[in-house]
């Protein structure tokens, strides 16, 4: 592992010195939904991969290996908060409360995975790299201008960092001291171009600099760390102390996508030493059990819940009604001008005078 | 009511939308303290503070990209791009973003916006200040596109603009931005978008223009009828929705088409218009429609800017063309 | 001579070209180690080196900046964006440099350069993997842009671009990057910019499409024919310039016209091509042009893809219009 | 003056101790080609100024003020380096070798002034603030690939350093090592938003940092300081050390452009000290004074010269012949297909089949 500002919980499930003070701090139910929802990602993402072997839903992005990054940090969010993802970020979705479902509906190229339940601040997944950045900024000006306490969450990978968009929004966020949070996951590689080749320093937090906003670099793997640097910067940026920049150091343990094929270039022996001793679960395991707090049969347990959570959302998404052909203008403008009516009732076959 | 510009006209709009709403911010490059390049924001700052008007940083996407996140989380931002010839690194954000968001969220996120910038050319400006690239907007889907001719107008569309729910690029003649008076309504009044403006009535041919070339196409009919050729003028003002019903009742009428623009011809709106002429009113045309529009070249620097944009002789060419098929 | 796909057609291109000329690089995201996302780029950079076939930061903006940096700089780039929709941020660098550079320095720096990238639906990608936005560099005087639909052309319009002086964007209809085999020549080889290929001759309408819609009309003119309505079938490969004559021509021939695009419809390249049909044949329609195209909705998530692009369906109904107006 | 890293030659003309070893080291020729520059480029500004007043030429540009910046810099450079200017680099322009003549003809609207004669390696001036960074990291690497020494520069503001193209090409920069300088001028506001409003970080220079290339920060009234310091990157580049941002801290004196009024958003007192205090040429002409190279004879004689360049300069241009319509196509495409062919003979009144 790189060198980091802050990491808490050791590979091996041992907590540092600070980290044992956190974790003193965090309360126990908190504890164990950091291992519960990490399990829950992983359940959910493994199965995803299968699903697409099958088939059964179209090409999927696997977060293997990022789930203390994604889990710590979504958890020191509340509801009223704002978050801008990219297309790996289902484990923050879910916790934000986004079904499962809906998840596995985005995958199968249906629009309905795009949308929330009510009351959820998820925007739909961010394809085109880097453009949720200026777009959660804009959204953190609107909060603080309204003299509201919500702040946005932009996730993003590495490789977003080196697009036009990540300078401005972060720039802008500097300037008008926004409550907005940068969140990277710095997994690496971009598809197949590695860290070095996108950026000459040798880390994304020192970038904070260039824009006067907090930089902080933490190891993504570790759920504890990634979570109080989450809530530090939330707490922050709810004072009107502006924006974070956090760079989570992890790893993805499967390809980029799974059209895929990281083998092509990446060195076993790299894949082989995050995936073998650096696990984001694994450590929190070891940690619970030693502590206490969690049993072989928990486990068990749990990782059985999880499965059935994912079979109901895989039913439920594969049994809903195939989409109507009509939401491709349902909701195109807020009223259809009349071209478009004609295009409506050629597509549904009402004829049409315009072919 | 008072005689105003058509830049007044927008600077009467922005105000009105700032006092009567408060969820409208104005942001963009020079609209604070210095009131806007061509003074469309002057005032505004001082009488709404920097909270409502704001100076951004220079930087197209952060500002368009602000200005869709403002929207999602409630805000009604009036965003201002300097130039149309400035808009392109604005313009992932716009078509990627603006446009699609209300169909990606299924209604949820509209993305309630307006982008306003100044276009075409004829006022000396430094190169690549004279851009009319409307149709870039038009092909998209999910965007309204409207451009304004008359002072009245320009406040008209832009509050109808700024209260439509869809993200409205705004298109602003700059070259008769302070071209003629009129009287302009006061307080909130809206020219709804998708209506076209019958400029003149005519017989015999139908001409179609927009922004700065309506007073070029209106001179054109006036002349052509002391040539005893009666033209019907329209100015669309709105380029997306068009108002096809004005197009084709006009067209079926005159049995010709004439569409001027300043923008180059290949793939411009003038297509669009003539395809769906003929799609519309294939049987009722005497000849077929006629583009006066700029050439296919590169808007050139201002020396050679009158041979680029569709010339008044260029225009009674064409008519009388399409009069003597 | 041996038989590829049309991915391999490009990939040949490619090597041909980097092997003849010193002066050529490839650039982009993935092009290096990876060999491309879709392999058009496999092998290249362990023949070539990593200063000829060179992955990039993901930013297009600087990819395509760097390109024209480069042939300001005398050497010949191949830049690579890796879908077409994403384009966007590398926008302004295209249609306000590339594109106006040779005319704005009077052909002192003609930017020759080629900007690869895979266009249109049908490969179940994610979201906003799918655009056809075409329209929107052909508006843009100054670029040529091609998208071959067979191996053959493939080849042979990737290494015309890069031998040609002005910068071309060359698409490539990813749905049918592996649909087909054929028989591509060895080394360097042209097939011509501004040449529509004749598909199939017919007799009574004339279909007209470009890279994936090409075996969609090819589709609908054999099944047309055992109705008895014989189709011509036109691949124009190039779609700007135009190859008017071709177009002119057979329109005259057969009257009758059906312009077939994945790209939603308004102030698509199919308006100009119904405008040009109706301005150089009108007496020889004997009805009006019928365009089949994407709707003019944001491009859907593949779920509802097939809804959105042309179908063979929806082609029949157009023949069948045109047939019987 | 706010802090900078180099200063040789105070407000007043005096010689820092660092200046002196500098200046001792410099040509007695190019002391005076300093100054010299200076004076001429000053008299083609104000003189551009009246004629645009005098509605001879279109909206105008003036840089008086930033003399000392792009003389210094200019003269660091040779024939075979690159240079992508902004609008406002006329100085540097004439340095590289544009006749003024050209000059005026860009501003009288007119293509014939974007392009230089043979082997002056000068771009057209980019409007589209920073586009013009990745072309000139392009064409650097293109020196770089072909092993040649040339180096690239690529002039722009303070403003423009907010957009995502700054970011791009300087990251480019860092990562590849490229032989390129980015040289800005900061002047302190775009247009009329000062540079606080632009950047929470309060210099230009200290960004490089974030894109490991070397930043250094100037003072751009200091001609002097200014050529050492370009100079320095120069080499640095040629020897393949990589990228350099120079931060040249100047003001412009006027209004953004002749269509600008600074009164509206600059405090007179400002200006005043600007003005005053801090001009680039009295200092050096104070300071050629005092070292006996300078005599008020030679200044005035001097001053004539430049006065009878601009007028010759002025008579040229205006005395051009009008362009020819024909400009508009002869350069779209090396060969112009049908359908321009036949644009072409429209505008030429030979008639054309598509109106
Ligand atoms: C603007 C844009 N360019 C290119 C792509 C294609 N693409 C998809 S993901 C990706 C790599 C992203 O890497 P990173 O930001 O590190 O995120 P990660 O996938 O590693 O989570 C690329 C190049 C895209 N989606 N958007
Ligand atoms: C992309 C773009 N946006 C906006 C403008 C309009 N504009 C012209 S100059 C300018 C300010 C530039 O400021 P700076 O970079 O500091 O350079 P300076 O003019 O001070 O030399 C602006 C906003 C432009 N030319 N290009
Ligand atoms: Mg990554
Ligand atoms: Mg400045």
């Amino acid at each position: 592992m790189d060198r980091v500002d802050r990491c808490y919980l050791k590979p091996g499930g041992q907590l540092t010195e600070e980290g044992r003070s956190r974790w003193e701090a965090v309360p126990e139910e908190l504890k164990l939904d950091f291992y519960r929802w990490m399990v829950q990602v992983r359940s959910f993402d493994r199965r995803s991969v299968i699903l697409q072997r099958q088939g059964r839903i179209g090409t999927y992005a696997p977060l293997e290996g990022q789930e203390a990054a994604q889990v710590g940090s979504a958890l020191a969010l509340s509801k009223e908060d704002w978050i801008f993802p990219s297309y790996r970020e289902h484990g923050v979705a879910m916790i934000a409360g986004m079904p499962l479902m809906r998840i596995l509906l985005y995958w199968m190229g249906r629009v309905e995975g795009n949308v929330p339940p009510e009351g959820v601040r998820v925007l739909p997944p961010y394809v085109p790299i880097a453009t949720q950045l200026p777009q959660a900024m804009g959204a953190a000006w609107a909060s603080k201008l309204k003299r509201e306490r919500s702040v946005s969450v932009a996730y993003f990978g590495d490789g977003a960092t080196s697009e036009g968009d990540f300078h401005e929004a972060l720039n802008f966020a500097g300037v008008f001291q926004l409550p907005v949070i940068f969140f990277c996951q710095n997994n690496h590689y971009a598809i197949s171009v590695p860290f070095s080749r996108q950026s000459a320093v040798p880390t994304v937090a020192e970038r904070a600099c260039a824009y006067n906003i907090r930089g902080i670099r933490v190891d993504g793997n570790d759920v504890l760390a990634v979570h109080s640097a989450m809530e530090e910067a939330v707490t922050r940026a709810r004072k009107g102390d502006g924006a974070t920049l956090i760079e989570a150091v992890t790893y993805r343990k499967g390809s980029h996508t799974t059209a895929d094929d990281a083998t092509r270039y990446r060195d076993p022996s790299e894949v082989e030493d995050w995936v073998r001793e650096k696990d984001p679960i694994s450590r929190m395991e070891a940690l619970l059990k030693a502590e206490g707090l969690l049993s072989e049969e928990d486990v068990k347990k749990w990782e059985e819940q999880c499965k059935a959570l994912v079979d109901r959302a895989v039913k439920e998404a594969e049994a809903a009604p195939a989409p109507s052909a009509d939401h491709l203008f349902a909701h195109v403008f807020e009223e259809l001008p009349p071209e478009l009516n004609r295009q409506r009732a050629e597509l549904s076959g009402e004829g049409g005078e315009c072919v | 009511m008072s005689e105003k510009t058509l830049i007044q006209g927008i600077n009467e709009g922005l105000r009105t939308a700032l006092k009567e709403r408060s969820d409208v911010v104005v942001l963009g490059e020079d609209v604070g303290k210095n009131g806007g390049v061509f003074r469309a924001t002057e005032g505004l700052w001082e009488e709404f503070g920097d909270e409502r008007v704001i100076d951004t940083p220079l930087a197209e996407a952060g500002i368009v990209g602000a200005a869709i996140g403002m929207a999602i989380n409630g805000m009604r931002p009036v965003a201002e791009i300097q130039f149309m010839g400035f808009i392109y690194p604005a313009f992932e954000q716009i078509v990627t973003h603006a446009a699609r968001l209300r169909t990606r969220t299924q209604g949820q996120h509209p993305a309630s916006l307006v982008v306003r910038a100044p276009y075409g050319g004829g006022i000396r400006a430094p190169e690549l200040h004279s851009d009319s690239t409307e149709a870039l907007f038009v092909h998209t889907p999910g965007l309204k596109v409207v451009a304004p001719s008359t002072p009245s107008d320009a406040k008209g569309l832009l509050l109808s603009a700024i209260r439509d729910p869809d993200p409205v690029i705004y298109l602003e003649p700059m070259k008769i931005y302070r071209a003629f008076r009129q009287e302009v309504p006061e307080g909130w009044f809206e020219v709804p978008i998708g209506k076209a403006r019958k400029v003149r009535e005519g017989e015999d041919v139908t001409l179609i223009a927009w922004g700065t070339m309506v007073p070029v196409a209106e001179r054109a009919a006036r002349e052509a009828s002391e040539r005893g050729v009666s033209c019907e003028v329209l100015d669309l003002r709105s380029l997306c929705p068009l108002d096809e019903e004005a197009i084709v009742t006009s067209v079926k009428k005159t049995g010709r088409a004439v569409i001027i623009h300043e923008a180059p011809k290949n793939a411009g709106l003038g297509a669009e218009l003539a395809a769906r002429i003929h799609e519309l009113a294939f049987l009722w045309m005497e000849s077929p429609v006629k583009r006066v529009t700029g050439f296919d070249v590169p808007v050139p620097m201002f020396a050679l800017e009158d041979d680029f944009r569709p010339s008044q002789k260029r225009i009674d060419r064409a008519i009388h063309k399409v009069m003597t098929f």
